[in-house]
């Protein structure tokens, strides 16, 4: 542990890819105390002759957003460090979209607050994604039940806001 | 107040951001809605299923009934799809 | 999703250091279905002054077991990879100790299979740690209640023995 | 049949492997135990707590009441510690 102080958490949105290897290294280089670094990349996939990913963001509103459920896992788990980067911009299948990185002296911690950030952040960041077919048709993504329950299960208060 | 679209919504709209000045009687983000609807047809395209769209305010996720204030920045949009 | 064929887990033991990013790459290289790799590194602790780990294991029988654990993952997940490599030898703090990663289409089961690995790993993977310490005792490290209790949370009837 | 030690069990026993030929009634890992006690003090000490003890046979977790063929590669150590 590294005492009562949580950790600042590294947000950033942006095109350009991410270095898995140096974000990792990021958050334990110079430390002994860290037990366990867990991530989440997520990809984008080739579904039904997809050939590129068009991804959105509210600049300022998306960053606040995510820095603000980043400190709420670093003040839910014991975490040392917490890092999430989201790509924005047309993304082709098998390009990485996002990255999620948390260190703790407890793995259990870095394990579950990680599924609880890539969760969040495919309900309540500010991302809209279009999808842009080999045959030229497009189409905006919809919201997913199964993401709202994914995220759900952390009993969390989300900001999302009910129908306008 | 500044208005922002984003995703579907701005493409139906037809503008990614606008400032306009609503009268008094527009108080919350409801409200706001159904005044934007008569701006143009593409305004009313955007807002004809109210239930498929989300509002920040200030960019902050807000409800229906959030009261607004003339400096406010409104931004209008689908439910998010990141990640 | 890539079929009904399981992927084939790659599993090492050795004491060289490994490289998250390259392994990584190797699950996601040249493919378009893997929508999420999620990964886990454990790393040696400086608690109560310790100088070193010392890993010991079973060879032989720790491959075996890895990789019968890995196969499981594989069957119960639909993974289409799945990556443990786990270090031996003498170990200072801030060392990288072991490495899970898992790739899905679905983050969900990367995710969830990555902790089930390291959670076996705790408990049911043939290695044993001596800590030694600045001050020169040596220590051989208890199984932990806690530990068998992660791995608990699987519901598998693994092949630890009860007490000879 | 070869026997193998790990961990504090190899440093009490004083040796990291051995080959020997139990007689006949020594037919489970329990029954080995019991007779491996009586080769040396160091034998005796490292099976003082027989519960502390874990054996595999043949690679794989073996319980107390596993049967034990002559070419049997059997091995007892502590309760696992990886990851």
């Amino acid at each position: 542990m590294t005492g009562a102080v949580p950790a600042t958490p590294r947000v950033r949105v942006q095109e350009a890819p991410f270095d898995l290897a140096a974000e990792s290294t990021a958050l334990t280089a110079g430390r002994e105390n860290v037990g366990g670094v867990a991530s989440f990349v997520g990809l984008c996939r080739a579904d039904d002759g997809l050939a590129a990913l068009a991804l959105e963001h509210y600049p300022g509103m998306t960053e606040r957003a995510i820095a603000g459920i980043a400190a709420e896992a670093c003040s839910r788990w014991p975490l040392s460090g917490c890092t999430v980067i989201h790509r924005v911009g047309r993304l082709r299948p098998g390009e990485p979209i996002v990255l999620v990185l948390t260190a703790s002296a407890h793995r259990g911690a870095a394990l579950e607050s990680c599924a609880f950030l890539i969760d969040w952040l495919k309900t309540g960041a500010p991302f809209w994604k279009r999808e842009e077919f080999a045959d030229g048709r497009e189409r905006w993504v919809e919201a997913k039940a199964d993401d709202d329950r994914a995220a759900a299960r952390w009993a969390r208060a989300t900001g999302e806001a009910p129908a306008a | 107040m500044q208005v922002l679209y984003f995703a579907w919504v701005r493409q139906k709209v037809g503008v990614a951001e606008e400032r306009v000045s609503p009268p008094p009687e527009v108080a919350d983000v409801a409200g706001l809605v159904r005044w934007l609807s008569g701006r143009s047809a593409g305004h009313a395209a955007a807002f004809e299923n109210a239930g498929a769209i989300r509002a920040a305010v200030n960019q902050e996720f807000a409800a229906p009934d959030r009261r607004l204030s003339p400096g406010d920045e409104v931004a209008f949009f689908p439910p998010v799809t990141g990640g």
